[in-house]
């Protein structure tokens, strides 16, 4: 097996003096959002182990919010006022994001996010994310089963809360609308412990197409309360990317297999083109063993990447000074991997949404099958997004 | 006596066709029914769970906020069992077992050290307990989605229109079960007698000469073995999420209130009319997102029902 | 002047209290008869912690029933407890204080009644110190300076003597018969301590099983056969 | 009395040393991250200390104060992004509502004591968690909710106290005014109907407390203090999540309150330093965050049975300045 | 047979509360303890009954060694004790109280018992159902006694054994307590009427500050009152006199 390649990919360690990067996830009681941060970390391992940047090695330090707001202000304060980081690369959270745009903007750093689940995360100026987050991937999900599996009412369960499941059903809805169908929103209370009553409310909604748009966890338990009344058949069944883990195959148990439709952001496993393989290469050389290999992983893989060619790519003398770092994210414009369907963009705009495109699959017995490959999301929400990417000139 | 508790039955009876009236109004009868069945489904771990605790708070004055999180350990050790192939019902028993070594231990090693608190700090330390097992459980399991599955949850019957699988009918007998069963041995027994008689004042107790120690090894005993049958029955029917089945406590206490902490009878009634309640209110559009806040509410207003008319006067005698 | 109408309490189906009726005139009266007779339970509706059936209680033509307990204590009732309620994180001055706290009074003059009465019971060396370090003669030498603070019209004492060496409850006998000179209250004492209330208590009243069996002059009443029966037993326990 | 009004007991020096380290040392010495944990410190220190004196006072016990610290964040936002007012003025605000909201709570208390109070505080948490779970915090949008989504609005912090080392000094004046306004209760004729209170109420009515009064007004300054508390936390972080505020956070801040010791003012400040110093500290240490919930959970375990006056109250017994206070605490906080 | 205490020390804190305590208590007699407030007497009943833990000297029943035994084997050893202040099972009835206390016995034992303690005091038998937290004083102190009862103790201690008791209880309860000496019972009173008490009591002991100051006939102390007073107020008479007032 040949090595991975990362950075300037000299072979030779980094010794000049480091570069500090950032880097915040959430890993406590409610979910673990440390993938990212830990692919990040590998992929800069590797960096160092092949010239770092221009000489320098990443100095890479990971702070744990633990879903927590204020110790999610503390490690931004932290990593940011604390500490000279140049950006923060790979962040994962629920809330890291929430409390932290404007700590971020006020300090003029980037934050290359890979694991973003709120809108602050997408509709701020300084933070951009790899990953699509729950909107696109539902409206691309919706679009799919519009499209193929002939919804016209979809009932999105979403959480109840505004920056995330309100937030994300709601383009759903605009989504039907623009087509001429219509949605609802049956909406959960992540302290709930039930879920079947927001499950009944969906089904009571005369809605054809169901969409699950939760954390996995939750999506098991609503697949399985479905599973009890035996709905499967009476309704389309669509999700976005939390469903595409590859534990959650043999999880939804085999009821489920061929039945339930996932939205994924990135490139699916067994498109395997070279970048998903110098990934698996960079997680086997430089992660630990129980990392998991999930999206989450590739999403924070690419930012870290990206940002390593960006930093590649400027002066030298310049890559310590935050500003011009800073300066050097925005003006990113049109990498490519083929992980993601599109390419990769920041810009000067206070709203950030590079990744709108992604793939269609479907759970099967032991993994997933493709079902449409990379395709652009259209709905009234991406209009303004496109009209900057036109303006950029990187559609 | 008898007069006024027949009437606070009915006054019951009259409040809860009216909430389900009220909240039900215009919509079709299927639609109800399946609302109110899948609410009695909830309702009856609710009891479960707060059974087990009005169980050990009578025999032991404790109010055990762990018992979630050994349930919890339990489900979490059926699954990895599960995982490594082991026989089904050994792995099934295997959560009860965790569950009641993880209560027994502290039953038997920290809660007589608190014995002389107060029930409120013996009720918070618990906490800290609870705490210790979920993070030993969440290191273990690093977050990931699983589930468990019980044959018995294949096999179903209609009700209201609703598919009720044989698991909630297991879970909605047992917590009937377990309330004729340790109302009957607790009234009925000498362990029983004495159980009361520790919670009363453990001190005392001691002194006439209740065996201390094996009354509340049997106390911890049955609370351990409720706590890891409810937490066996929450993962499968509802989640498999450790923090998710050790939160679940406060609802329970919800329903534990509803009995004064004290009639078995009236933990079921009420965590079944929680469960109703709360999966009824659904179907008001403006009262939906609040929904679980249902069990607080409800759990606040039949405490203050209870003591209305009381006055207090000496403190702790009374 | 104290008069008792016809008070009935009822507690589920046992009838504690039923039509007890009695006036006391007397600076110091007692109230006697044998465990569970409803002593207590009398002394209680006075202050308001038990809510009679029926039945009116009047001090100097004032009706105590319509008040509720706290505002009775600012009229001028007192009373202390079967088992004292001294509190253990206030100190002794403090704890006598509390009863006028309520008073409009200037503090200095509040503060020199209650060390007043801390010199009339025995208390003033030891004003500071904390509830918690007193023995049980010491809380009920409190006890009794916190009921004779804020011009008191009714003193009630709950078995006062209870638990108290023989020096000790001759004492405390001392200390009530003085009341009425230091603040003009009238007081009633209830007890099992025969010796205390026969030399202390000018008249008083038996009861039996919530009924009234003997009311009147002390002497008189500890002679009468029923309450011989009823209470004392055939022969006498201490002369 | 009269005469110790002003007298300044061992545990009040302790207390003024560390305002005055937090005040003058902390600022000067620490980075931001620790700026930023040591004012939310000192915010749940002065929640804390309503918690505390409910308990060690009247014997009362609250599971609601830092929903009700919630209760006040949420004030203050709301003030914050509606109107341009002052943020003393806000913070004051923020204060006389939950003090109100306090007052509903004392309603049960009228007639609860012990474990059932506890549990009826524990069903308000419960509820305030989901409210704020569901309608989130203002965060400078429309309406009454006043939630966008998309970044905060700004919010404007006290005029005196722009930057986070003048915060932190600002937060623990706040602190010690505080904490200035329990003890003025404590040693008047409150404390002394607290203490018969808690006592017994049969033995405060008899003395003349109306008892109604005083627990409103013990409910109400518990919750003064948990609103302005939640006031300067907001002010601390610009915004509040829900997460902050869950009804198990009002368990923990309760048993920390004991493990520090509810009678004493280090108590209040001990408890504050171990709900937010400590996880700071271990999270800093880079211990696994399930691990420090072990930790946490033992140590809490630990210190409820080994000190049972609280973590202060040991010290307090190490300069031997503590004579038999256990028994006196047995006998009248049993219930 | 006996139950013997020997230079038995009790402190709180740094303060001793008991200290050099030698007491022997034989099976069939009744030794009365006598002493001022505050000198001790409650102090060494929770001591030999296990609650208070003791820091010296030893407690023996029966010749086997007992001390630092937790209540329950105190009990089981045949030794109840009568705590101060009435203590009763407040949230159970009258009769569950007594069943409880009835614990070590065996269900045919135990109703025979129960049948004794309810001919002892009618009073209690009339109120079985009842509450005990709502008796009055004293009938919770006859339930109290009614506690140790069921255990049959071969040693009975009580503290205060009248507190709160009428008169024609009290009368009752001394003839009990000689019919119990009858029974092979000994018998460690406190009692507030020291004369009642000194005339059943076989021995006496005087508690002053903690230490034995008397120990001895109870029929001397009643001959010679000025004995009793030395060793109640010794040399603090006067200190002491200014308080009570003798
Ligand atoms: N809450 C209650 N419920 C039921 N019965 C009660 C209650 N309170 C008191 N009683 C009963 O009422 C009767 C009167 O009690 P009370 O306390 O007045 O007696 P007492 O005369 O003070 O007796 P003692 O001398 O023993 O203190 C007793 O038989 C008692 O058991
Ligand atoms: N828990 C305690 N901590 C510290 N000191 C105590 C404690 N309990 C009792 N004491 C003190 O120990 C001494 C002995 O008390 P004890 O109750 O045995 O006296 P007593 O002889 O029974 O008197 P009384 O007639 O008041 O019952 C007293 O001075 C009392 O204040
Ligand atoms: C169960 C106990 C907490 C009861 C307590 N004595 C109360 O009245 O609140
Ligand atoms: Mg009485
Ligand atoms: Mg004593």
């Amino acid at each position: 097996q040949d090595k991975p390649s990362c950075g300037a990919n000299t072979g030779q360690a980094a010794s000049g003096e480091p570069i500090i990067v950032g880097g915040i996830h959430g890993n406590a009681a409610p979910g673990d959002f440390s993938a990212a941060t830990d692919a990040a970390a590998a992929y800069f391992k590797c960096v160092n182990a092949n010239g770092g940047i221009h000489g320098r090695p990443v100095d890479y330090r990971v702070e744990n919010d633990q879903w927590n707001p204020e110790l999610a202000a503390q490690a931004a304060a932290k990593l940011v006022n604390d500490t000279d980081s140049v950006a923060l690369v790979g962040n994962g959270s629920f809330i890291e994001m929430a409390v932290n745009a404007a700590t971020y903007a006020k300090a003029d750093i980037m934050v290359m996010a890979a694991g973003c689940a709120i809108s602050e995360c997408f509709e701020t100026s300084n933070i951009v994310s790899t990953n699509q987050g729950p909107l696109p991937s539902n409206v691309g999900a919706a679009q799919y089963a519009q499209e193929e599996l002939g919804a016209k009412n979809i009932a999105c369960i979403g959480l109840n809360i505004p920056n995330n499941g309100i937030w994300s059903c709601q383009a759903v809805i605009d989504f039907m609308e623009s087509r001429g169908g219509t949605g609802s929103m049956a909406l959960l209370n992540p302290g709930a412990p039930d879920v079947n009553s927001a499950l009944l409310e969906a089904v009571s909604s005369g809605a054809d197409t169901i969409l699950i748009n939760q954390p996995a966890g939750l999506a098991l338990a609503i697949l399985k309360a479905a599973e009890e009344q035996d709905l499967r058949d009476q309704f389309n069944w669509i999700a976005p990317t939390p469903l595409y883990d590859l534990s959650v195959p043999d999880a939804v148990g085999e009821y489920w297999h061929g039945h339930v439709y996932v939205n994924a952001e990135l490139a699916p496993f067994q498109v395997n083109g070279p970048d998903a393989q110098n990934w698996i290469k960079v997680m086997d050389g430089f992660a630990n063993p129980e990392d998991p290999r999930d999206t989450f992983a590739q999403a924070g893989y690419l930012s870290a990447k990206f940002f390593t060619e960006t930093m590649l790519a400027m002066d030298p003398a310049d890559v310590g000074d935050r500003a011009k770092v800073s300066e050097a994210i925005r003006n990113i414009k049109g990498l490519k991997s083929d992980l993601m369907c599109g390419p990769y963009y920041v810009g000067n705009a206070d709203f950030h949404m590079p990744n709108h495109a992604g793939y269609m699959v479907k759970i099967v017995k032991g993994g997933y099958e493709i079902v449409r490959e990379c395709y652009q999301y259209d709905s009234p929400y991406f209009e303004k997004i496109i009209a900057l990417e036109k303006e950029m000139g990187v559609q | 006596m008898d007069k006024s508790r027949l009437l606070n039955w009915l006054l019951y009876a009259a409040l809860m066709a009216l909430v389900i009236g009220l909240l039900g109004w215009g919509k079709p009868m299927k639609i109800l029914g399946l609302f109110f069945a899948s609410g009695l489904a909830v309702g009856s771990l609710y009891a479960l769970g707060g059974i087990g605790m009005v169980v050990l708070y009578r025999a032991s004055g404790v109010l055990n906020f762990s018992s979630g999180a050994a349930g919890a350990a339990g489900a979490m050790t059926t699954w990895q069992l599960a995982q490594w192939g082991v026989w089904p019902p050994l792995a099934w028993t295997a959560c009860v077992v965790v569950a009641l070594l993880a209560t027994l231990a502290y039953g038997m090693l920290i809660a007589p050290r608190l014995a002389w608190r107060e029930p409120v700090v013996k009720a918070v330390a618990t906490l800290g307990y609870a705490l210790i097992l979920l993070g030993l459980v969440s290191f273990i399991w690093i977050d990931d989605p699983r589930s468990i599955a019980l044959p018995t949850d294949k096999m179903a019957v209609n009700f209201l229109g609703m598919r009720i699988t044989i698991t909630r009918l297991i879970v909605f007998v047992a917590s009937i079960g377990v309330v004729v069963g340790i109302h009957q041995f607790l009234g009925r027994t000498r362990v029983g007698l004495h159980m009361r008689s520790l919670a009363n004042d453990r001190d005392l107790s001691a002194l006439i000469g209740v065996p201390v120690v094996a009354t509340e090894t049997i106390a911890w005993g049955i609370s351990g073995v409720l706590a890891g049958f409810t937490g066996l029955m929450f993962a499968d029917l509802i989640r498999l999420e450790p923090t998710v089945i050790t939160f679940m406590v406060i609802p329970s206490i919800a329903a534990a209130i509803c009995g004064r902490l004290e009639s078995l009878g009236l933990v079921l009634i009420g965590g079944l009319s929680i469960g109703v309640i709360e999966s009824m209110l659904t179907l008001s559009p403006t009262l939906k997102n609040v929904r679980p806040i249902a069990p607080f509410v409800i759990a606040a207003l039949v405490l203050l029902w209870y003591q209305r008319g009381t006055r207090l006067t000496f403190s702790g005698r009374d | 002047m104290i008069e008792i109408g016809n008070v009935t309490v009822r507690f589920g189906g046992v009838v504690a209290l039923s039509g007890v009726s009695a006036s006391f005139a007397q600076p110091v009266s007692g109230i006697i008869g044998p465990n569970g007779a409803g002593k207590t339970t009398l002394m209680n509706v006075i202050s308001g912690f038990v809510t009679a059936e029926s039945g009116e209680i009047r001090k100097d033509g004032q009706n105590l029933l319509g008040l509720s307990p706290y505002r009775r204590a600012h009229w001028g009732l007192r009373r202390s407890f079967q088992k004292e309620e001294i509190a253990n994180d206030l100190s002794v001055f403090d704890n006598v204080l509390v009863q006028i706290d309520h008073a409009r009074q200037p503090a200095s003059k509040r503060h020199a009644e209650v060390e007043r009465m801390l010199e009339y019971v025995g208390m003033a060396d030891r004003a500071g110190r904390l509830g918690r370090d007193l023995n049980k003669f010491e809380r009920r030498l409190t006890d009794i300076a916190k009921c004779m603070v804020g011009n008191p019209k009714l003193i009630m004492f709950d078995e006062p003597g209870g638990g108290l060496s023989i020096e000790e409850t001759q004492r405390l006998g001392d200390l009530i018969l003085g009341i009425h000179d230091q603040t003009g209250a009238q007081t009633l004492v209830i007890d099992h301590d025969v010796e205390l209330i026969s030399r202390i208590c000018s008249d008083t009243l038996v009861l039996d099983f919530g009924r009234r069996i003997a009311f009147g002059e002390v002497h008189a009443v500890l002679a009468d056969p029923k309450v011989k029966a009823a209470y004392l037993g055939t022969e006498e326990v201490v002369e | 009395m009269q005469r110790n009004l002003f007298h300044v007991t061992p545990s009040g020096w302790a207390g003024l040393a560390f305002a005055a380290f937090a005040f003058l040392v902390i600022p000067a010495v620490a980075g931001q991250l620790w700026l930023s944990v040591f004012t939310s410190a000192s915010c749940f220190a002065l929640a804390a200390a309503g918690v505390a004196f409910m308990y060690a006072r009247l014997g009362m016990v609250s599971l609601t104060q830092v929903g009700l610290m919630g209760v006040g964040g949420w004030v203050m936002l709301r003030l914050n992004h509606a109107f341009h007012l002052p943020f003393e003025i806000n913070l004051v605000i923020s204060g006389l509502v939950t003090m109100m909201c306090g007052w509903v709570l004392a309603l049960p208390a009228l007639r609860l004591r012990g474990l059932y109070l506890a549990l009826v505080t524990l069903m308000a948490a419960g509820g305030l968690e989901i409210i704020f779970a569901t309608f989130q915090f203002p965060n400078g949008g429309d309406g009454f909710w006043g939630v966008k989504t998309g970044s905060a609005a700004p919010f404007a912090r006290p005029w005196l106290a722009q930057t986070p080392e003048a915060y932190l000094r600002y937060t623990v004046l706040v602190v010690i005014l505080g904490f200035l306004l329990i003890e003025a209760h404590r040693r008047l004729a409150p404390g002394r109907a607290w203490a018969l209170i808690r006592r017994s109420e049969a033995a405060a009515m008899a003395a003349g407390v109306n008892i109604v009064l005083y627990k409103t007004w013990a409910f109400g300054i518990s919750g003064l203090l948990g609103g302005v508390a939640g006031g300067l936390l907001a002010g601390s972080l610009g915004l509040l999540d829900d997460a902050t505020f869950r009804a198990s956070e009002s368990v923990m801040l309760f048993a920390l309150a004991v493990v520090g010791g509810a009678r004493y003012w280090l108590g209040v400040v001990i408890a504050a330093t171990l709900f937010r110093v400590l996880p700071a500290l271990l999270n800093n240490w880079g211990v696994d965050a399930d691990i420090s919930y072990v930790i946490f959970g033992a140590g809490l375990l630990h210190a409820v049975i080994t000190a049972p006056n609280g973590i202060a109250g040991q010290i307090h017994d190490l300069f031997g300045k503590r004579r038999k206070a256990e028994a006196g605490e047995k006998g009248a906080g049993d219930d | 047979m006996t139950l013997e205490v020997k230079a038995l020390e009790v402190r709180e804190g740094n303060r001793r509360i008991l200290g050099d305590v030698d007491l022997k208590l034989d099976r069939g007699a009744i030794t009365a303890v006598l002493g001022a407030n505050g000198a001790g007497k409650s102090e060494l009943v929770l001591a030999i009954a296990g609650i208070l833990p003791v820091s010296a000297g030893s407690v023996h029943i029966n010749g086997a060694d007992f001390t630092g035994a937790g209540p329950g084997a105190i009990r089981r050893a045949g030794v109840a004790a009568v705590p101060e202040g009435h203590r009763v099972l407040t949230r159970l009835s009258v009769d569950d109280n007594l069943r409880a206390a009835g614990a070590l016995l065996s269900k045919a034992e135990l109703e025979k018992t129960l049948a004794d303690t309810y001919a002892l005091f009618p009073e209690l038998a009339e109120r079985k159902p009842q509450l005990a937290g709502t008796m009055s004083g004293g009938q919770q102190q006859m339930l109290a006694l009614g506690h140790a009862m069921m255990s049959r103790p071969s040693y009975l201690l009580i503290d205060e054994m009248s507190l709160g008791l009428a008169p024609l209880i009290v009368k009752r309860l001394m003839k009990f307590v000689t019919t119990l000496k009858e029974r092979n019972v000994g018998v460690l009173l406190i009692e507030q009427f020291t004369d009642m008490a000194l005339a059943i009591a076989d021995h006496a002991v005087v508690l002053r500050g903690g230490t034995i100051r008397y120990s001895g006939r109870a029929a001397k102390l009643v001959q010679q009152p000025d004995l009793l007073d030395s060793a109640y107020f010794g040399i603090d008479a006067a200190r002491h006199g200014a308080h009570v007032g003798v």
